[in-house]
């Protein structure tokens, strides 16, 4: 399956260019050939395939979301959506309705029906202190198992990694008698002195849950770079910490930013304490969720518009990994990190 | 000239401290740097856990003010253990249910919730981690328009969970998705899919592959990307082909990070419950965790809840065990 | 956030936020007094999700919101642990008088105490089932539902079935237009338990626990009658209509009039083929209606729903006859809101039929006084009009929920050995006779 | 057999050529040395005929055959890297015994070969510790034993030795030499240390800024260089050189004159040229029997004295006033080697004379190498 | 003020002690270079100088200051890694300009240091190349401008110029040389190459296996070595030894006699000494005169010749039989270093004689020196 790394990129851009004038051999009995005599060729194939496959599987449910939100609600349980939306007709752009048939205003009512820039709003809001809290603290934690000795390491990575053994549920009950409780401390900074109503509400929780994996990932690349680099930081003149900030996190980035997305993500789409620790109301930070959900009744759901707000939910975090990825496949870690 | 004077010497309050900690041991270090993540911890892990534990020991209360009655000890795990507690019968029967292969192994929280999650994790874990590392695989190479593969790739791990589930409940939904007839014409599924333990079970463990595939594929990626190139240089000249130097350099090298994503993913796998809430229901695929949230939200009995999750960290704890050694086996630091 | 001290805060839906401004002035001209504001929180449309923020705001003490609006399926809890505002201490009389009088029974049984007989919870406003049907479908198959009075005359299940298989072959049956002669809500869901095999079960002079009093308890002292010849006979008739009657566990004389499909459906399950044009009829609750309305294909009539044995025929007593489980919801206070006098004064205000008639023409939701629904309007309630009198026929004919503090027990096994009667994991008499054991295991 | 030819091989970074129009011919069974500059070229060089960079231009044959398509694990070479390189995760014998068992050699074979192997590179009972353990020289010695536990046709050898002390350095070298008469293998050597080009190789390539100067056994590079480049830069310390002109009556440079025949010597009045000398051909004016035949004499001033041990390097100023410049070296200044026991103190003022036989003459402008050595003298000096 | 102190330092990992009790005393503005063997615990002594590492036993102090608990960013030093440890994610500029920006030097300042730095190491124009894409021994430049960039008070250098070609190197040698008298800072020095330990160093350290042997100036290092190790060790090639015993009449082994009275060298009769002579102090028959006094002859066969531009060396066999092992020396076999020119070729009988005021004698056993030159002959050899 590492296909290309076989040989260099370049090779790849000959062997195309020098490949050309086999046409007129027997299509499928040229091509064989060509896969027996050269391996790369078949690698290539193989490549092309699978990515192609990854392709098809991971997109086509954002294809037939799309559909889903295009289809008028009057329409559901008329005929399945496979293709097309519901109530497609193409015959419909004769008679002057360039919609054909479907309802791309779903993507308006969404922010018609319920204030859902807001509802992404605080939930983008939420899960970016959220990232940074858990960037911030599980690097230090993630630094201190990844590359330090010291007795009851391993006790304390146990401690750390208990939390995740708990469904969510089970942390339920004490912490909203905690959160709902009135701290006359917090009175002056918020309204009525109780955390419910308020980001950190959810974003506490949330990302204390999420801290044991973003330790360990952050543990993982942290104890790979080499100590010679971090020596060097700290002869040249930082303390320990800032060699932590200044040349391991840097150069752990695939791990930085992979910790981060997932901790980005995984606080935007968290279910359960995002359902529980506001009242739903969108000026109450109530996150994306809420919005999502407030399409769903009892009775009426608008399947339209969940699937509408969901693409359109998707899209921070999509913009999100077009920016991560950059960091995540940067090649830093190429040619000097070496012990 | 050969002594050094910094012009701008840090005298920021906030080196102090730094300083003071450059002297002390390793261990004093290691300990300053895990207050923040411990603090946290005890607040939102540790104290609630706590607490919980405290309500298992104690009976449920379903008609008083306060959810708890008297002291019991461990009697409602026992009663959980044994089919006796009053778990909602939310659960079918799986020992009855055509089609799947069930074995009987005693009280509903055995027999159903854990085997059905134990079957979940397994299969999706597989899937997943096999899928992720052919997507991580396929995201590493360097090709035109790779950006974009990989943003479609890791997006499904974007979605919110709520919808993830309804994408797939609506795919089988007989009304409105294409899913059930194909399915049925294949002959994969029954005619009540979204009825159906074992039909619902392919759906709820498809819909998670789906997503999750994505959170693999991003963790092995990172792995690949932190290898040292010039490893594959030496590797070969060695003379070792594609699959050896995939066999002996990219999957010792990216097992730590590999080892790490299975082991988180497994127990995410184990508390599965939200998709399966949003798709299919808790009744067609009874999971542990289901267990623990109706207990808790339907039939309020905080107890049983409390001592159905603790049970559960009980079986996934012996599952981080197996992966803990592993992970120190490959080189994973934890000793 | 800063709300001042005169806004309540009530807990409802989406759909009562849309008509906040209206609901406000309904309240003043009622009688409520100006300086109090209402402001409408729109809660978790999914009614499970409430009574989990509900449970938990209560549960913490939390101070908001001022009022709840609760599921009638579920309220009995909260009052059964005496978290919501005993309300009988602290209305007026004249408020207590008229809804121990003049409200629905069966909405004011799921609002009380059943051992003190204490009014906790204030009814806004109840729901029924009605069968709804294509008359233009029905009509071109040559029946006259409005000569044959079909609004207020409910037919049996023999009827009903026969009329549907008819109608649906008329149209090209199974392999015509519509998929589905006939939809209902046959998931593995609470409803299931409370609404749809609730009063199936009961129009065939079947019952959970004997007589209908013994619904609200008490538990532990009223007999468990699921494992008999009535119910078994409603799940049979329930498979004739999926599966046919050549099937196992079927009764003979019912036809096929669906198809196995309803194992899965809930109500927009059950909805959206009816609306979209792929089935002629269907039970369900009057939300239908101005959906249908909007974007529906033909023309929707309405009926009761059909019976098992003729009313008062019942084995126990309140069986028998056209039955219509009772859904709806009703207004608690928080006791712990620092608003309770203010938000005692709207409740005063609400359970007035000005207030009623606003929510009926504003959002179809039927008054929780019968009196107040004969009295309305047909002109002003929009889509509703035409549907009144059988409104106020089934408002007559309801089946309370069956809510004590093991209900969500009691519902989950119900459903789920319901469910595995219907799909054939067990025959009618396994599944009820394993459903008697559990049921009288949570009755201990 | 398995001689390795470069055919035009040019490789060209963004900004960077670095290895130009190559042209190489390193036959079976030699002991070819790279030398050159650092970043000159040589590890480019290397990673081509490896095959793990592709030639931007150029062929390269190895045994006869073109490989220049070929992967790497088809060229029969093995390479030890500049950088190192070993598996992070192996210990000592797994990285030893990497190649092997990819070739899945029977287990005893395996261990036979890495004893072998560690011997040679005396890493004997280190077998088990992980790379992160083990000090530089350590390191390097795994990796070599790496590479010559595989006996390939063509041992590819990017600085090898640089971590080690000089005794190890030298028991490598030897260890190395044997290695090749033993196996029969073609090996290709980067080296900067000009004990081990001068001692181990057949032949030299010099190279400078991707451009090949000269390819010939060390005695020719050292002793007929073919331009100013591998005078300059063969040779520790290197030669001396003075710009100067060609006179009538020979070389003159503002500092020094030699007396030759212009025509004798293939050179032009008038013509610029450089005049190199090394410093063990400058001798004191009371040794000067040690010069096969010595120029006229010169007066010089020490300078810096930098004893060796084994012998001592003078720096002279040809005139009181010339300072010194950073490399201790430039117009008017000079270099020779005494012997250690030569009583000598910086700031005397001493007389040398050159071995004329050793003079070398440069043009100048092209770099290129005039004459070795001038011939007899014919007219008597001043 | 910036010595270097380090008392009783020893460090020890789970199986290997890397410094034993060492004790050094480095002066303000010396500048002192550690050799050894690979692995002898160099680099672990640096580290420790450093604060990289925490050492077992012992205090470190710089400036009169114990500074074993402070942090390296206080100690007032800069490193050059023997692994070059350039940070991959920031390019040349960065690299260097690291430390001072650190301590927030206006940019100015900073620019026109590191503008210096690069001069010095010949790096101009590379400021935004990427380490990833550099050569080796462009990466040790810019290690070795990372460090000279902040003046500090003690530099430690880790073989800096190991990956540098010899040009290169003597330029850095000096330009390094340079520094250190300019900046007037205390330098620790580690290499594996003697020329540099020789030119370089004020005094060099030898150790050995964690145990300092000998610290003295090179020359002394040179010509009276402590012991057996650092004889061996310091010189390249190293010294010549063969074990014997005394007799009545002088040293007696296998191969060879020297006769001299072992009274006046205060040797016993009967003890197993280690006679020592260095390959320079060994001279054909015929030069005989280029030594102070002669031995008397020994007749011997050439064995191997190795051609260094230079000077070349000539291994020989005391005896024909004797079997040259790996190494080229052992018991019976002898290095001599001839000029560049003799004419000799190898397999040819030779008669040569050693230089008596350079002879060395150890006590095998205990390897300590007993003498260091034979005294002047008081019987005339046979
Ligand atoms: N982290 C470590 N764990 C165990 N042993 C170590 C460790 N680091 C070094 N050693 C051992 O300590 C000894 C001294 O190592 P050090 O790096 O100081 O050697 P060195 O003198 O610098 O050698 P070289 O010249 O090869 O660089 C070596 O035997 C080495 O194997
Ligand atoms: N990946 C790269 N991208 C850009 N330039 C490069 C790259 N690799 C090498 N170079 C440049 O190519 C030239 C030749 O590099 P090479 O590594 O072959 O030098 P070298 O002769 O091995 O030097 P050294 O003796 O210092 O190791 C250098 O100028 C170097 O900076
Ligand atoms: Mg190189
Ligand atoms: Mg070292």
């Amino acid at each position: 399956m590492s296909t290309e790394e076989e040989q260099h990129p370049d090779i790849a851009a000959q062997q195309q260019a020098a490949g050309e004038p086999e046409i007129d051999r027997g299509l499928i009995e040229g091509w064989a050939a060509k896969m027996i005599s050269n391996p790369e060729r078949a690698y290539k194939a193989a490549f092309y395939t699978f990515t192609i496959a990854f392709l098809v599987t991971t997109l086509f449910p954002f294809y037939w979301l799309f559909m889903l939100a295009l289809t008028p609600s009057g329409q559901f349980g008329r005929d399945s959506i496979v293709l097309t939306p519901g109530g497609f007709d193409p015959s419909l752009l004769a008679e002057g309705d360039i919609t054909m048939g479907t309802n791309p205003g779903a993507f308006i009512e969404v922010f018609t029906t319920l204030p859902f820039h807001r509802f992404v709003f605080n939930s983008f809001l939420i899960a970016t202190i959220g990232t940074v809290l858990v960037l911030f603290v599980a690097s230090l934690a993630g630094y201190v198992f990844g590359r330090l000795q010291f007795r009851g390491k391993t006790p304390l990575l146990l401690l750390v990694l208990i939390v995740s053994f708990f469904p969510p549920a089970a942390f339920f009950v004490p912490l909203n008698r905690l959160f709902n409780r009135n701290f006359d401390v917090l009175a002056p900074i918020i309204a009525d002195g109780s955390l419910y109503n308020h980001p950190s509400a959810i974003i506490i929780p949330v990302s204390a849950l999420y801290l044991p994996l973003a330790i360990f990932i952050l543990m993982v690349f942290y104890a790979q770079i080499p100590d010679g680099l971090e020596d060097a930081a700290r002869v040249e003149g930082t303390t320990r910490l800032g060699a932590l900030f200044r040349v391991i996190v840097p150069l752990s980035a695939p791990g930085v930013a992979t910790a981060g997305v997932l901790s980005f993500i995984t606080i935007y789409n968290e279910y359960f304490f995002s359902s529980l620790m506001t009242d739903g109301r969108a000026e109450n930070w109530a996150p994306m969720l809420e919005g999502v959900l407030g399409f769903q009744g009892q009775y009426e759901t608008l399947f339209n518009l969940m699937a509408a707000s969901s693409i359109i939910a998707v899209l921070p975090i999509a913009i999100l990994v077009i920016v991560a990825q950059e960091k995540i496949v940067s090649g830093l870690t190429q040619g000097a990190v070496k012990e | 000239m050969a002594t050094e004077q910094p012009p701008g010497e840090d005298t920021r309050l906030l080196m102090r401290p730094l300083n003071w900690l450059e002297t002390k041991s390793e261990a004093v270090y290691a300990y300053f740097l895990l207050a923040p993540a411990f603090a946290l911890l005890a607040l939102v892990a540790f104290y609630p856990l706590f607490q919980t534990l405290r309500y298992s020991l104690f009976a449920d209360e379903t008609a008083g003010a306060d959810p708890f009655g008297e002291f019991v000890g461990l009697s409602n795990y026992v009663d959980v253990l044994t089919g006796n507690a009053d778990v909602p019968r939310q659960f079918i029967d799986i020992t009855t249910t055509s089609g799947f292969p069930f074995i009987e192994l005693g009280s509903p929280f055995l027999r159903q919730a854990l085997f059905v999650t134990l079957a979940f994790v397994i299969i999706s874990v597989f899937f997943e981690t096999l899928i992720g590392f052919g997507q991580a695989l396929v995201l590493d190479q360097d090709f035109k328009g790779n950006r974009w593969v990989r943003v479609a790739v890791i997006i499904p791990w974007a979605v919110p969970i709520v919808i993830q589930g309804m994408i797939f409940f609506l795919i089988f939904n007989p009304n409105i998705g294409f899913g059930s007839d194909l399915m049925q014409g294949l002959g994969i599924f029954g005619s009540n899919p979204l009825a159906s333990t074992r039909d619902g079970f392919i759906i709820v463990t498809v819909a998670d592959i789906w997503k999750t595939a994505a959170f693999m594929a991003l963790l092995i990626l990172a792995g690949l990307q932190s290898i040292d190139r010039s490893l594959y240089d030496v590797a070969k000249v060695s003379g070792a082909t594609p699959w050896q130097r995939f066999k002996y350099i990219t999957l010792p090298l990216v097992a730590p990070a590999l080892i790490v994503a299975m082991l988180f993913r497994t127990m995410d796998a184990m508390r599965i419950y939200g998709l399966i809430d949003a798709s299919v229901g808790c009744s067609t695929v009874p999971s542990m965790t289901c267990l623990v949230i109706i207990s808790l939200e339907q039939t309020r009995r905080w107890a049983t809840a409390s001592a159905v999750a603790f049970l559960t960290a009980v079986v996934i704890s012996v599952f981080v065990l197996v992966y803990l050694v592993f992970l120190r086996d490959s080189g994973g630091d934890l000793q | 956030l800063g709300d001042d001290d005169d806004t309540i805060e009530i807990d409802a839906d989406e759909e009562f936020a849309g008509i906040e401004d209206e609901l406000q002035e309904a309240l003043w001209d009622a009688g409520l007094d100006e300086e109090i504001e209402i402001t409408i929180l729109p809660g978790d449309f999914e009614t499970d999700s409430r009574r989990a923020d509900y449970t938990s705001a209560l549960d913490a003490g939390r101070g908001s919101p001022d009022i709840f609006m609760m599921d009638s399926g579920w309220t009995m809890p909260f009052i059964l642990r005496e978290q919501v505002l005993n309300l009988e201490e602290e209305l007026s009389d004249e408020t207590l008088e008229y809804v121990e009088n003049d409200y629905l029974d069966a909405a004011v049984d799921t609002a009380t105490h059943p051992e003190t007989g204490e009014l906790f919870a204030l009814p806004f406003f109840p729901d029924y089932p009605m069968m709804n049907y294509r008359k233009d479908l029905v009509e071109e198959a040559g029946y006259d539902p409005e000569g044959e009075d079909w609004s207020t005359t409910p037919m049996s299940w023999q009827e009903f079935a026969e009329v549907v298989e008819d109608v649906w072959d008329y149209h090209g049956g199974e392999d015509g237009d519509y998929d589905y002669g006939f939809t209902t809500q046959a998931q593995a869901y609470e409803g299931l338990s409370c609404c749809t095999f609730n009063e199936t079960m009961t129009s065939w002079g079947g019952a959970y626990f004997g007589d209908h009093e013994n619904l609200f308890g008490p538990v532990g002292d009223r007999p468990v009658t699921v494992n008999e010849e009535p119910v078994h006979d409603t799940i049979r008739m329930m498979r004739s209509f999926m599966y046919g009657p050549d099937e196992d566990d079927t009764l003979d004389d019912f036809p096929q009039i669906s198809n196995s499909d309803l194992v899965e459906f809930g109500e927009e399950e059950a909805r959206s083929p009816f609306t979209g044009g792929n089935a002629i009829f269907m039970r369900n609750w009057p939300y239908v209606i101005p959906i249908h309305a909007d974007e529906g294909e033909g023309e929707i009539g309405t009926m009761p729903l059909p019976y098992g044995v003729e009313e008062g025929e019942g084995e126990y007593e309140g069986t028998g006859g056209s039955s219509h489980a009772l859904g709806g919801w009703h207004f608690t206070i928080n006791p712990n809101s620092d608003n309770v006098d203010e938000s005692l004064q709207v409740l005063e205000a609400v359970a007035s039929e000005t207030v009623m008639n606003t929510v009926f023409e504003e959002n179809g939701n039927p008054p929780p006084v019968p009196e107040v629904l004969e009295n309305a309007d047909p002109d002003a309630v929009g889509p509703m009009g035409d549907h009144l009198d059988t409104l106020a026929f089934v408002a007559e004919r309801t089946v309370p929920r069956p809510v004590t503090d093991v209900w969500p027990d009691q519902a989950a096994s119900i459903y789920q050995e319901v469910h595995d009667a219907y799909t054939g994991e067990k025959t009618a008499e396994e599944a009820m006779s394993d459903l008697e054991g559990q049921l009288e295991g949570s009755e201990e | 057999m398995a001689n390795v030819k470069l055919e035009n091989i040019t490789k060209r970074y963004e900004d960077v050529t670095a290895v130009d129009q190559m042209n190489l011919d390193v036959e079976h069974g030699e002991f070819l040395t790279l030398v050159g500059p650092s970043g000159c070229g040589k590890s480019t060089t290397m990673e081509t005929i490896a095959g793990l960079t592709l030639p931007t231009e150029g062929t390269v044959e190895i045994g006869g055959r073109d490989v220049t398509d070929l992967p790497p694990k088809d060229r029969g070479i093995s390479m030890v890297f500049q950088n190192i390189a070993l598996f992070p995760h192996m210990d000592v014998y797994d990285n030893i015994s990497f190649g092997l068992r990819l070739r899945k050699y029977d287990q005893e074979e395996v261990d036979r070969r890495v004893e072998d192997a560690a011997d040679i590179v005396q890493l004997e009972g280190m077998m088990d510790r992980m790379p992160s353990e083990m000090s530089g020289g350590q390191r390097q010695r795994v990796a070599i034993a790496r590479a010559i536990v595989r006996d390939p046709d063509v041992f590819l050898m990017d600085e090898p030795l640089a971590n080690l002390d000089a005794e190890l350095k030298v028991h490598m070298r030897t260890q190395l030499q044997r290695l090749h008469k033993q196996l029969d293998t073609t090996i290709i050597y980067v080296t900067h240390d000009q004990a081990q080009a001068m001692t181990m190789s057949d032949r030299i390539a010099v190279i400078n800024s991707g451009v090949l100067q000269q390819v010939a056994s060390p005695l020719e590079c050292y002793n007929k260089p073919k331009n100013l480049f591998v005078a300059g830069f063969i040779g520790s310390p290197s030669m001396n050189f003075m710009d100067g002109e060609i006179t009538e009556d020979g070389f003159s440079s503002e500092y020094a004159t030699v007396n030759f025949d212009p025509d004798a010597h293939g050179v032009d009045v008038g013509q610029q040229v450089t005049m190199g000398i090394r410093p063990e051909d400058v001798h004191l004016e009371r040794d000067q029997s040690n010069a096969a035949e010595a120029t006229r004499t010169f007066n010089v001033v020490t300078d810096v004295l930098e004893p060796m041990g084994d012998e001592q390097f003078v720096y002279l100023l040809m005139e009181r006033d010339v300072e010194a410049d950073a490399e201790g070296r430039g117009e008017g200044q000079l270099l020779m080697s005494l012997g250690p026991d030569e009583d000598i103190a910086e700031g005397e003022e001493i007389s040398v004379v050159f071995d004329r036989e050793k003079i070398h003459l440069f043009d100048t402008n092209s770099g290129d190498a005039i004459v070795h050595g001038l011939q007899p003298k014919s007219v008597p000096e001043p």
